[in-house]
This record gives C-alpha cells, structure tokens and sequence, in this order.
C-alpha cells in the first residue's frame, strides 16, 4: 500500500453514517473510495451539488451535470443541484459535517495553508478556491498530507509559513505515518502507522507532539 | 413587449475595451462558450475579468481563451492554477489579480445584484485576505467587510430563455443566477429560446426583467459534442 | 371623480412601457387600472412574484400563488416566483422602475414616513414591510397621498414629524391638488389639479413651494 | 438511508416553552398551517416568534392563532398591522415586538442560515432603524450593520418532500427556503411526500441535508378549501 492509499483508506474511518462530506481533490477524494461497510455518506461539491457520482463511461456523461472539478457527474436518487450562493451557504453555514482537505503546510494550533505557493515576490499561486470557506465552514476539518516534503522536511510544524488558508481550523491530521489530533493543549500523537514507532514520528515531525501513553496502531 | 433575442454581435457590441465584465459557468461547465468564442474574435481588450473559478483543466477553453488571448488586464476570482496561461502572465506582470475565497467571492457579486454595501464573512479572518480590509466585531467574533462587486457587463449562460428574457437553468447552474443581478447589461446564451408562457413560472431560475439580451449559443447537441471531446481527450471517460 | 381616483389617474401617467412597477396598497394599486393605452408594465410584488393580475372569479385561485395582500393571484406568461431573498435583492438592487406607495407625511427634502404611528409612548405600529426596501431601492418613488388629513392639515412638510421610512428618496407627490417635484433646490409645484389655484395649493401646504411660471393642469 | 418522515407530534416535540422559532409564509400563504394548529393546541408558550409579516389581514389564520392564544412572548418581523391580536398585545405590555424591514430581515435570516455576520444595508439608514446598530462607510455611502438571525426551530411549508427531506415548493414560496438555512431544527410541512428520485435534482428548491423532519400537513384538497373559504368570506372570490 503506498502512502497516498494508506492516508485515504484511514481518511474513510472518519465517514460517519449519514455524514454531509466535502472532499478536496486528491488523496480526499480516493479516500471517498474506501467507505466502509454500512456507512453511507452524501457528497457536497462546492459548484453546486449534493449527493453525486463520478460518471465515467462514455454516453452516460451530462454537459450540464459536473463536480467541482468539472469531472462529468450523476446526480443520484435525492441529489439536488443549486447556485454557488446557495452551495456556500451550505458550506459556510455549518451544514456540512466534515471537509477532508489536502494541505501544504499544517501545525500544532490547527493552523492550515494550502492555498499559496509563492510565484514572485508578493504573488502567490494557485490560489483559495473554496477552500478557505470550508475551513471556516465545515463542522469537522480533516487535514490529509504527506507527512515530509519531497527533501524530508516536516511538513507537520510549530508554526505555517506560508499563507494561511484559516487560522485555528484543523481538528485532525492524517499523514502516512501518524493521526494527529489538535486540541486545546496542543498536538495530540492519537495513532501511528503499522510498522512505525513513536519516535520515528516524533523525528519526521517538527511540531511539538503530545504523546499519552501508549500510541496504538492506524486504524484502517 | 418587445422581444429580447438579439443576435450574439449585437449583444456583445455593449462590450468595450477597458470594462469589467462577469461572466458565468465553472471550469467551463454551464458557460457561455458561444459568446466567450466570438468575444475573442472580436479582440476587445483590457478587460476586467470576474469568474468564480478559471478555465477548464488546462486552458484552451471557454474562458481559458480570452486570457491566452491577453484580452484580460486584470482578473477577479478565487483561482487560477488550472489556467497557465493566467500563472504565466500574472507571474510576468501582464495579469494583474485579485483573489477572493468562492463563497466570499459570490456574496460579494449577490451584494452588488442586491443592493448591499457587502457582507461580513468570517472567512479569510487570520490570513491575507484581511489586508486593507475593515472588520466588524459581533458578539466578540471578528468578521471582515466583503465590499459588494458589479459589472459593466455580464454574460451569463441558461438552458432556454424565452423572448422577455426568463432563464431556465439545467443541472449546475453555479454562478450564473448570481451574476444575472449584478451587471448593467446583462447577456444570456441559451440553446433554446422559447415564447413567453412556455416556462412554469417556478422554473424560472432568473426573472426576465434582469436580462438585457438573449443570445442564441452553440445549442444542446453541439454542446453535448464539446463536452463529450473535451471529456474523452482529458481521459474522464471512456 | 372622488381624490382618490383622480390621484391614481395621475399617478398612472407615470408608469411608462416595459416598467417594472412595485404597487403599495390603496391609491397606487387603484392606479393599475388606468394605465395609458400602448403602455404595458410589468407588476413586481414583494412576496415574490413578477408579472401578474388579481383573480376575482370563484374557482381560478390557486391556494399557492398570491399577491403581498394575500389576495388570489394568476401569474401571466413571461411571469416568475421566487423566495423572498430573491425578492428583496430585485427592489434594493435597483431592478424596479418604479414604485407608487402611500404617506402619512411627506416633505419638501423628499423624506417620508408611512410606516409608524403612535400607539403608547415608545411603540410604533404597524411596521414597514417592504416600503423601507422599496424607498431605498426603486430607480423612481412616487408618492400619492391626500394633500390634509382630516382635520385639513397639510401633510406636505416643511420636515417629517413621524419616524421616517426613508431619508430623502422620494421624487414625486402626487395629491388630489396637485403634482410636486422633489428637486435639489426644494419642492417645485408641477401641475394642479383641474379647477384649483396655485394659490389654493400654497394654502393648503405647509411645505415651502417653488413656482416658476405659469403652472399647467394635471396631465389625467 | 433512514426516512425523515416522522409525524407532527413528534417533530413539534422538539419545540419547548421560550424557544425562538421561525415560520415560513406570508400572511397565511404557503404557511404551515396544520403544524400551527397543532402547536396551538400542544399551548408551548412564552415563544420568539420570527416571521416575515404577520398573520392574514383581520387574524384568526394561520399565525395569528399563536399570538391570540398567548403563546407568543416577543415578536420579530416587518409588520404587526394585519393581526388586531399582535397590536392590542404589543400596545398593552403583553408582546414585545422588534421591528425590521422586509428586506433586511430576509438577509438576516439568510446570514444566520449562511455563516456570514450579517450584511451591510441602505435600507433604514436615516431612520430609527439606526438605533444601537454599528455603521460602516463604503466609498462615503453609509451602510447599517445588520446581524445574523437564527432560531432553534423552524417549520417551513413546502409542496412536496421526498424522504430525504428534499423540497420541492409551488407558488411563491416567500421566507421558506431562507428558512430552511436558519434554524438549529427545521420542520417541512408538505401536501406530499415522495420517495428520493421522484423529485428531479433541478426542482429542489430546499436540499434535505437541511431538514430535520418532513410532516404532511392538510394536503392539497384541503389546502384549496382552506384558501377557497377564506377568499371567499374576505369577499376576494365571487
């Protein structure tokens, strides 16, 4: 298993039945993949859709019909479509249970930034989408990312450095090495991946870790 | 009452060099690709340009065009990392813009259709977006000003219209109800235009009295044909 | 022909073609019948309709569809329902003509109060539904009232004495005497009505009026 | 997926002495007319009752049977003029009464329902309206603050409901689906109620997520009796 299915798979434990989820592109939206058994979930999408499929096969697909990611898309039985105003009142509003998002940076106080890479000086890129509301909006925030960066730095920190997408937002973090939990005394080591040790994440982290006892096995 | 359709020349001839104009859809899904087609064509320039998201994947469509184009000075929206052409001049200095959260974004465009100086949104409280920003403190939570946002001009894209100008929208209709209210003149493609009386008043996703124009676009089957080459040579679907 | 009707008749000279025209009860909605000839305006009401016409006769009401009265309502082709969200972005957002609404009081910097009248020390009745929205978001107020109260007191002002419903926003009155125009120099006597001086007006007005030259009849 | 459907005496069970509850319609149209009634007799009482306007003109309808029962501690809308009951309360000490125009307070209930603060409005400046309430100046117009709305119950009319709570409305719906947004437990009173599917996606006018619980109401026979009768004694209909 590779780190991206690991961190979807143990991303799909926190789908609860009947959950209003918004997924991000990437690892979130594979995590949607490994639902478990008996729990059914409705999708959001932030253009303006709730409770859809992927359609991928072909003369099945609806020009009219796509996700946020203009991916052709079925509405299923009880799906509904709208209006962007409407879909961010949704999200803003708290009537999505759970957003699973990718990040560039997060750390120990629930800070999370994902939106900014730096382009030039004082230009940044690609930009927020509708992110930033969700973050703000969504009842449960889900951060899911590869633990270190492609030279081994954490990307876990005391502190972002680059721009925030919303401050203080994060409840859980879910890397391919550890479940991190952000709460009111810090950052919580909840569990870690089979095979890897406490300290071995403790060395990849560079956020302060509180470890309570005995750390168990990533639930999956 | 006067009919509404006009040819798309006529309608897009109320756009001028220099205008902000809005135009609707998402990643050019329900966009006005006929009208964005023959805007390019028309060359005007040093547009203002309010989208909710950019181009599709990749560039080279709808919305995508008018910037490879350079026909847009300065763009308004909350992304534009699926468009390169739009990293690329804005990373060189030809492009300038402005981003927005989405759903900042849409109230602000809602507040301009509806008459409100902005709204307060706790979004963006914490990061960039406060700068140069008013705050509003409410029961001791913080919340930044989003002033409200119109246009010159807003080119929005419908299923059918009929001829006073009532748009029937089909599946996402995304920012294209929203951007209807908040233009000086306000153009929508449809792929059917219809008399007066043959949508249910409750389908009527945007009243008559806020468009300007109706303009035939490339209509449903082409559309179904776009989408479908679009779809295929992207891989979604095979 | 009574005050009342001589008011809507005048007032209907205002409406012009392709309008959208926001009614308030009474005098304005009488005004709807005496649309000129050629002129077809298009009726909004707050409750969320576009485009459409009383129904009298026992069996064409639908119980879903009614006017800001709750009076049975036909919508006509080309017509819409929306919620009230909706509604209230159209009148504050400048996509209505023009609205004719009734006063208690009306004054000569283009003030108005027609929403509150005293019932105890401090409470007000009966409250603004939608005039304030209408006053602040119409392209055009028309004003229609009649000149004096009961007693014969003018109800053209120098300044307001009631709670306003909106500051400086009216751009004309329309009375059973006379037409007046709300102007940056001050309220400018427009028409009187036929058989009546503009002597017999003054008397009649508290409110200071500006009479440039001969003042022709009102245009019914 | 669990169905929302649940009967009137089990949804209004979620409504206690001195909550705050918002109810959809206008003057008695499109208003839950059978959850009224119920509540009426159930006699919860020292409630905040939100509405866009009050009762139909003369009382003894649809919300006014809440005021003229007493059961109303404080009222919150537009207008209090239609209900003799709401007048001789708020004149005798008995109904506090808080005052907004029309269109500010739809935009408060849909900043409750929204996440926003509140939003920013012309509307009332220069009036009493101003009384107590932040302002903020955009581009030297002055605008007045005006605050999220929400409630801890509201009963929305709808015309049907599928059984994920999905709401499709007829007519003009008024304050319903602004409502629906606003309140920590949202009852929908429908004339029908469907299975998921049977309401096509573009017709929701509420989405179900929404929703708490979906209760059938008189239904549409009686629906038109109701209007019908009433039309006819206020001599509307001959």
């Amino acid at each position: 298993m590779d780190a991206r299915e690991l961190i979807a798979r143990r991303a799909a434990q926190e789908f609860k039945d009947g959950y209003v989820v918004n997924l991000g592109f990437g690892i979130p939206v594979l995590a949607a993949s490994y639902i478990p058994e008996g729990v059914e979930v409705i999708l959001q999408a932030e253009n303006g859709i709730l409770n859809f499929e992927a359609v991928t096969r072909l003369g099945e697909e609806d020009p009219y019909i796509a996700d946020a990611a203009c991916q052709p898309t079925r509405i299923l039985p009880g799906g509904s479509t709208f209006d962007l105003a409407m879909s961010f009142a949704i999200i803003r509003g708290g009537h999505v249970d759970a957003t699973i998002l990718g990040a560039l940076e997060v750390d120990q106080e629930g800070n999370i930034a994902n939106w900014a890479l730096p382009l030039s000086p004082g230009k940044w890129s690609p930009g927020m989408g509708g992110a930033m509301d969700l973050l703000v909006g969504a009842k449960r925030v889900i951060c899911t990312l590869q633990h270190t960066d492609k030279k081994g730095r954490s990307k876990i920190l005391k502190k972002c450095t680059l721009p925030l997408s919303a401050a203080k937002v994060v409840d859980l973090i879910i890397t391919e090495l550890a479940v991190m939990e952000v709460t009111p005394e810090g950052l919580v080591l909840k569990e870690v991946a089979p095979g890897v040790s406490v300290d071995q994440v403790k060395a990849a982290t560079e956020a302060d870790l509180i470890v309570k006892g005995p750390v168990p096995e990533m639930r999956l | 009452m006067k009919s509404k359709e006009v040819s798309l020349d006529a309608a897009l001839s109320h756009i001028k060099d220099g205008m902000t104009i809005m135009i609707g859809g998402f990643l050019g899904l329900n966009e006005p690709l006929a009208a964005i087609d023959r805007l390019v064509k028309l060359g005007v320039k040093d547009l203002t340009l309010i989208t909710a998201v950019n181009a599709y994947p990749g560039g080279g469509f709808g919305i995508g065009k008018l910037i490879e184009n350079h026909q847009v000075k300065k763009y308004i929206g909350s992304h534009i990392g699926t468009c390169p052409a739009a990293v690329e001049q804005y990373k060189n200095g030809e492009l300038e813009v402005e981003f927005y959260p989405q759903g900042t974004l849409i109230e602000k465009i809602r507040a301009g259709g509806a008459g409100l100086g902005g709204i307060l949104t706790p979004t963006g409280v914490g990061t960039l977006m406060e700068e140069g920003k008013q705050k509003v403190t409410i029961d001791g939570k913080v919340y930044l000003v989003e002033t409200a946002l119109r246009a010159d001009v807003a080119i929005i894209r419908g299923y059918k219209a009929d001829k006073m100008g009532n748009i029937l929208y089909r599946g996402t209709p995304n920012s294209n109800p929203i951007m209807a209210l908040a233009a000086d003149y306000v153009i929508a493609e449809v792929d059917y235009v219809v008399e007066p009386g043959e949508i249910e008043p409750d389908r009527v996703g945007t009243p008559g009295i806020l468009v300007d124009a109706v303009v035939k676009g490339y209509g449903e089957e082409k559309t179904r044909e776009i989408f479908r080459e679009l779809w295929i040579k992207n891989k979604k679907l095979a």
